[in-house]
């Protein structure tokens, strides 16, 4: 490819074709002002802060300007300058830009640029119209008083997450944003991703739970993957003493480019669920605290006394820890009655050899094989609407409601799944997305179709588990071992349990699993522990610890290590 | 060298900013120093500036009244630079919350519906201001020369504004200098 | 709701790709009061495939579009800069006075809707003022009630 | 074949339809009929000639041209000259000016004494609803020629040696664009007529379309030929119904005689025109946004580049032409590029069709070749100023268009001409308004007008244009400093260097070109309250 070679602020710059100017700038270190652009959405163009001025005298907004041959520009120029003091003056009157009664004063973008161009006063009187605000929503704040219709809210619903809940209503002066016709956003088609409020530039779009406790810059940040699902979406979480204020989807991650569903934004902001902070042990009808140590002592005597000791684990507990845990009962008990607390078709853990997300993007028809990922696998659900828009069809097999329903070219009943085989004939590239609990019928059925399997694991690290043999409960025992993480444990788990006379369980939670408990030995969550997770393409990323522990308590890699010392 | 006489006066606001004129602390002693002289301000409880007029005004405060209207128009006649000092005299600030409800539903609500109000009565005395239409920044009635933002501005912000003032420069408020809250 | 014939319209698109701009005209004629009810919406949306919301963005963009009910006539007086030059602003007025109406409002009772009209390319006949279909030409204020009265139901 | 004594052509254009024609036509059927004189007159629609009175009725031979008011002179005039062979002289066709234009038939030459009809030749003669007349006058013809003896490149180098440009408005060369498209190598490529004429003052389109809708058509078939494209979108206004009618009616009885459709002529060139509508956005009518509306989104224009030359409707090149600039493709073809290139001057070749109303004693459409001046325009075609009074301004091109001073009255109109006095001819809409005018109320109606077209995307023009009115109103109230002044300069400069397409841009320059040449009058308002128009008074 030709090199271009263009001139900013009169410095000779070489660059390769197909870049705006605002990308080449920001390449050589060249701050030029933005609001309506997002690194992560197409440009449009829209507030015209980003203007430079060429060498012919116009003024041409960096963010859809292309970087051609012999282009020379000023960023800072003094009519640049000037055009942008008046563009903010007009942005601060348009509504109620008063910094000190809003929320996101400290991390907004206008605000910023404010300080930035030296505004001191508004040039133009404010509208004194009241916009409504939107205060419906469980977990997201619509502020219209403060928004600055730059866009981005809906670009990131519709691009980026597929979901197409909000849109403009009206025009000129009289535009809106709107969710679906005008509604108030609970009753809307939003599925609570959160993505319009991570890219909002302003207080306009803002995550309940997290407003109004601190500005992003006195909070620590950290990058991790989310535990709520088998898709492992990159997370970065944001804390402050201790305490989790907001998650944003991470845009680095290669799985999730910065989109999370309802589950990994807001559900553990959410967190209700009573702790386990200390040992508690079960005797004769009364429940008593001990010690760590004693609980340590206690578990491992048992175990070692057992004729047939058990141990269940978590799907949702690190790799790290399933190591320890394989360890453990292979070496320290010399036992191989483990299991996982989920359990799948083997058949079809093994169609699904090199299935990856990015497929979804790419493939030309996409099949929801007796799987409705919105609820449970949210992002899944995202690449399916864009990919639907993008112009895939979409084959859903279900005998009940499915949510993707809308988006469906064709929906068969599941007695008429091998309806399927000739549908997918003449697509090109298929995607199945399916459960990976079906029976082995239904993969006969697939089996004919020439496709990219993806089965939704339920979660986080249900395929490392699984890669490393464990799946589905252990048959019978009498001491049992389970590191449950936040599982509370299900009828078929508790029923698993019967023939069990002491079971030991690890948790974060108070659940009914800990209620059948003999020893109940608390455990760190996956907020409080690093390791790694393998996700549902096999991928496997690195979870970092974002909160602390409460004191005393430990990983569970940590607790089964020292079960393991106690062993000997 | 002659006195530089400064006047302020407080409107519509909650007397924060002239509490961050006070948190200069001891630099108020320094411009004294250095030829400032406070004439009328809320701290000297003097009301009115002197008659033959001040060379620096500051006004704090939104005009939410009559009588705030009258006042800003009196002071910018009695000085020669007017700073608006604090976001209410600015940009008009918190004070125009009120702009989103028509005056009788404002008055009401304040005199007659507060949970705490027993038997109230909306006063009329001519005494009192009589409340505008809509709460205004004070530019939108008289020229303003400067303009100090934040709630309230730094005291380091006041401070810089009259020192540059008084060498004679144009104070530029950058940085951590210029806030709007 | 002429929910049939909608659906017929809807059919006719989805065979000949007529455009939908055009669709939503031919919904809005059948509808009763000239208008796009949020129903009639959700179903272009469901049948469609279109985003309810880019249904509504795009709707809610263009003047001859409503999405409120409107009355049974619609009176549009033009508002573009020739036809300000003559009567507009008395004409406003006059029909303000006449039926209690202003710009974006529709009659208590249903008949009448008043609405700005964008330059109908008759400028040389100014002020122009279109009732339903029918276009007025040079119309004045002495006129405004006999043109008005034309419509008023018995 | 019947042979006729007398053909009257009757005015049924939308203007002449609100001036009753379709009553006049019942009328004149009746009376005929009564007079036996059924085998012996024929009654023709056709569009209107551009004059702004009455129905207007063309006797041929003769071309004496009848303006009726009232249908109750129709009786008279069957009995009198239809059947009598006596014309009558107190119907014919006057110009109502202070000096009376004496008319002497035929009264066509009188209308057309300055003019010169090459866009406009059949408005007015042929019945746009029958595609007989057009063949008759040489329709399709142009096609024809095309696709049997010229290739592609061909007929772009005839267009591109005419100079023809582009009359929306940015006066492009229109062979160069087709160049473009023709070498953009994505397909499908599509052909699209801009008929969105939402320009106030500008109703040039629509007499074509309602005129002589078939010209459209076939010079967007030679366009698809050249380019190679095999469909066209006409996208025209959602309020003009008869445009749409006529459009509609042409498109069937093209494809009815295989003009339109595959093969045609023989050929194996395969074209289709659909017409798409508006729906009440002005801003559609800016390319891009236009395209946007016919994709069945918001009409909000993209930014440029790309252009549509190679990335137009759903993202394929595209050539996107004005009903007037197509109209003028058969004739360039018929009578070569040369023939054309000898009408207008350097720079500005052919003709341009102007609609000339306001404070204008003669108002109507009218066809000049480049080069007239605006006195020439304005006192000799439009017969002056209404009242005698003296002219204070004209609005050149519409509302986007420029100020036209009185001193620049003598400067012709040609885009090289009228760039150098800093102003654009627009759309050809000339709009004259007398001394008695207030510059910052007609402002105020542009401004207001901009505001309720304003897509509302980008910053300058969404809130530029509301704070601007605000501005204004105070100037009128009196309620500002005279140094708001400059700062409403500063905005609408501001407002013109960065809004995001020529709305906000055009806005911006009438906020300039008031105060550059009336600035006295924002400031007597400011001091004295004094309006010329005594609208903005304080009272």
């Amino acid at each position: 490819m030709e090199k271009l070679f263009l001139k900013i602020n009169g410095n000779e710059i070489e660059v390769e074709p197909g870049l705006t100017v605002l990308q080449v700038a920001k390449s050589f270190g060249i701050d030029i002002p933005t609001l309506c652009h997002h690194d992560q959405l197409s440009p449009i163009g829209a507030c015209r802060l980003c203007v430079v001025e060429t060498k012919q005298g116009t003024l041409q907004p960096a963010c859809t300007l292309p970087a051609t041959q012999g282009l020379e520009v000023e960023t800072e120029s003094p009519r640049v300058v000037e055009a942008r003091k008046f563009i903010l003056n007009l942005l601060f009157a348009e509504r109620n830009h008063y910094c000190m009664f809003c929320e996101a004063s400290g991390d907004c973008e206008l605000q910023n640029m404010g300080y930035r161009y030296g505004i001191d006063h508004f040039a133009f009187s404010p509208y004194q119209t009241k916009f409504p605000t939107d205060f419906s929503h469980k977990y997201i704040l619509l502020e219209h008083n403060r928004c600055i219709l730059c866009r981005r809210c809906i670009r990131a619903c519709s691009d980026l997450a597929g979901h197409y809940v909000l849109g403009m209503v009206n025009r000129g002066a009289h535009t809106m944003l709107s969710p679906d016709m005008e509604s108030p956003l609970k009753a809307s088609s939003c599925v609570s991703c959160g993505a319009c409020a991570q890219v909002c530039p302003t207080g306009s779009l803002a995550d309940k739970i997290g407003a109004f406790r601190g500005k992003a810059d006195e909070m620590t940040k950290t990058k991790s993957v989310c535990a709520n699902c088998s898709v492992g979406c990159g997370i970065l979480a944001f804390t402050k003493a201790n305490h989790l204020i907001k998650i944003w989807g991470e845009w680095e991650s290669p799985v999730n480019h910065g989109i999370l569903c309802e589950l990994g934004r807001f559900s553990p902001l959410n967190e209700k669920r009573k702790r386990v902070l200390q040992p508690i042990i079960r005797q004769e009808g009364r429940r008593e605290v001990i010690s760590y140590q004693d609980a340590i002592k206690k578990a491992t005597q048992k175990l070692k006394e057992a004729k047939n000791p058990g141990g269940i684990i978590s799907p949702k507990t690190t790799n790290e820890a399933l190591e320890a845990f394989n360890i453990l009962f292979s070496t320290s008990l010399q036992s191989k009655n483990t299991g996982l607390m989920e359990s799948y078709n083997e058949k079809a853990v093994k169609l699904s050899a090199d299935g990856c997300l990015e497929d979804i993007l790419i493939a030309n028809a996409v099949v929801l094989y007796k799987v409705d990922p919105s609820t449970s696998h949210g992002v899944v659900a995202s690449w399916v609407k864009k990919a639907v828009t993008k112009g895939a069809y979409l084959y859903i097999v279900t005998d009940e409601e499915n949510s993707l329903s809308f988006y469906a070219t064709e929906t068969f009943k599941t007695s008429e799944a091998d309806k399927l085989v000739n549908t997918l004939e003449n697509s090109k590239k298929v995607v199945v997305i399916l459960n990976p609990q079906v029976e082995s019928a239904d993969l006969e059925i697939l089996k004919k179709v020439k496709a990219v399997f993806l089965p939704l694991y339920k979660s986080a690290n249900s395929l490392g588990a699984i890669k490393k043999g464990l799946n589905g409960f252990f048959e019978k025992s009498d001491v049992a071992l389970i590191v449950a993480s936040d599982f509370s444990g299900d009828g078929n788990l508790l029923a698993s349990l019967q023939d069990v006379s002491y079971l030991i369980v690890i948790s974060n939670f108070v659940s009914p699993l800990t209620e059948r408990a003999n020893l109940i030995i608390p455990s760190a969550t996956w907020l409080e522990t690093s390791g790694t997770f393998t996700n549902l393409e096999g991928k496997t990323q690195d979870v970092s610890s974002i909160m602390e522990a409460p004191e005393g308590v430990k990983t569970d890699k940590a607790i089964i290590e020292d079960f393991m010392k106690a062993l000997g | 060298m002659a006195k530089v006489k400064i006047a302020s006066t407080w409107l519509e606001a909650c007397s924060g900013c002239h509490m961050s004129l006070l948190d200069m602390d001891e630099r108020i002693v320094e411009l004294i120093q250095a030829g400032v002289e406070f004439t009328s301000t809320p701290i000297t409880d003097l009301k009115h500036p002197p008659e033959e007029g001040v060379d620096i005004g500051i006004i704090e405060g939104a005009i939410g009244t009559d009588l705030h209207e009258e006042e800003a128009k009196h002071l910018r006649k009695k000085c020669k630079i007017l700073i608006a000092i604090g976001d209410c005299a600015v940009f008009g600030g918190i004070v125009t919350m009120r702009n989103y409800f028509s005056r009788e539903e404002v008055l009401t609500r304040g005199y007659l519906e507060t949970e705490s109000t027993k038997d109230g009565k909306i006063p009329t005395s001519d005494e009192l201001g009589k409340l505008l239409p809509k709460v205004k920044a004070v530019k939108d009635i008289v020229k303003v020369d400067f303009y100090i933002p934040g709630c309230p501005p730094p005291a380091d912000s006041i401070y810089t504004a009259l020192k540059e003032l008084l060498g004679g420069r144009v104070p530029v408020l950058k940085g951590d200098l210029l806030k709007y809250d | 709701m002429k929910n049939e014939e909608v659906g017929q319209l809807i059919k006719e698109y989805k065979e000949t790709g007529e455009p939908l701009l055009t669709l939503l005209h031919k919904i809005q004629n059948l509808i009763p009061h000239n208008h796009l009810p949020a129903e009639v919406l959700k179903k272009v949306s469901r049948e469609l495939k279109i985003p309810v919301s880019s249904l509504y963005s795009t709707a809610s963009f263009y003047s001859m579009f409503s999405l409120k009910p409107r009355g049974k006539h619609i009176i549009r007086v033009c508002s573009s800069p020739p036809c300000k030059l003559e009567e507009y602003d008395s004409l406003i007025e006059a029909i303000g006075e006449k039926l209690n109406l202003s710009i974006g409002e529709t009659t208590c009772d249903g008949q009448f809707t008043l609405e700005e009209q964008s330059c109908l390319g008759l400028c040389s006949l100014a002020s122009v003022m279109m009732v339903d279909n029918d276009i007025y030409k040079n119309v004045t204020v002495t006129q405004l009630p006999e043109i008005l009265d034309t419509y008023v139901e018995e | 074949m019947k042979i006729y004594r007398l053909h009257v052509l009757l005015s049924t254009d939308s203007r002449s339809i609100l001036r009753g024609a379709l009553e006049v036509e019942t009328k004149l059927k009746e009376e005929i009929i009564k007079k036996g004189l059924e085998n012996e007159v024929q009654i023709l629609r056709t569009g209107g000639w551009g004059i702004e009175e009455g129905v207007q009725l063309t006797v041929y031979p003769g071309g004496l041209i009848y303006v009726i008011n009232n249908v109750e002179d129709i009786p008279y005039l069957v009995e009198e000259h239809f059947l009598k062979g006596r014309p009558v002289k107190k119907l014919m066709y006057e110009i109502d000016a202070p000096a009376k234009v004496e008319m002497t038939a035929p009264i066509e030459e009188e209308i057309m004494k300055k003019q010169t009809r090459i866009i406009l030749r059949n408005v007015g003669l042929i019945n746009p609803e029958d595609i007989k007349e057009y063949i008759a006058h040489d329709g399709y013809q142009a096609l024809a020629q095309v696709l049997s003896t010229m290739t592609p490149e061909q007929v772009i180098s005839e267009i591109k040696a005419s100079e023809l440009s582009g009359r929306g408005g940015a006066g492009f060369p229109t062979g160069f664009k087709w160049e473009l498209t023709a070498k953009a190598p994505a397909k499908p490529k599509y052909i699209i007529c801009n008929a969105d004429e939402g320009e106030p003052g500008t109703f040039k389109d629509r007499v074509i379309m309602e005129g002589d809708p078939h010209s459209i058509i076939e010079s967007m078939a030679i366009a698809a030929y050249a380019v190679g494209a095999n469909k066209g979108f006409i996208y025209v206004r959602g309020e003009y119904d008869l445009s749409i009618d006529r459009l509609n009616i042409a498109i069937k009885q093209s494809k009815e005689i295989g003009l339109l459709g595959n093969n045609i002529l023989g050929t194996n060139f395969d074209f289709d025109v659909e017409v798409r509508i508006g729906a009440g956005s002005y801003v559609c009518g800016e390319e891009t946004a236009l395209m946007e509306s016919l994709e069945g989104k918001r009409g909000e224009p993209r930014s440029k580049p790309p252009y549509p030359s190679t990335e137009g409707l759903w993202a394929k090149p595209t050539v996107i032409n004005n009903v007037e600039t197509l109209a003028n493709i058969p004739l360039i073809i018929l009578k070569g590029a040369e023939w054309y290139k000898g009408l207008g001057v350097e720079g500005s070749r052919g003709t341009k069709v102007f609609t000339l109303f306001g404070d204008v004693n003669a108002k109507g459409v009218i066809e000049v070749p480049f080069g007239f001046t605006l006195k020439e325009l304005i006192y000799e075609i439009g017969y002056g100023i209404k009242g005698g009074k003296n002219l204070k301004l004209v609005q050149l091109g519409g509302s986007s268009g420029s100020f036209i001073t009185p001193e620049h009255l003598d400067v012709p109109i040609d885009w090289n001409s009228v760039r150098k006095i800093g102003a654009g001819q627009g759309s050809g809409a000339i709009l004259v308004l007398d001394e008695t005018r207030c510059v910052i109320d007609f402002l105020k109606n542009l401004l207001a007008f901009f505001n309720h077209e304003s897509c509302g995307k980008c910053v300058p023009c969404r809130v530029g244009l509301p704070k601007a009115l605000d501005l204004l109103n105070r100037v009128t109230s009196g309620n500002v400093e005279i140094d708001e002044l400059g700062f409403m300069e500063e905005l609408a400069n501001v407002m013109k260097n960065t809004s995001f397409c020529g709305l906000g841009q055009a806005a911006a320059n009438q906020i300039l070109e008031s105060l550059k040449y009336f600035k006295s009058e924002f400031i007597n308002h400011i001091e004295t309250g004094y309006c010329p128009a005594n609208k903005c008074g304080r009272l």
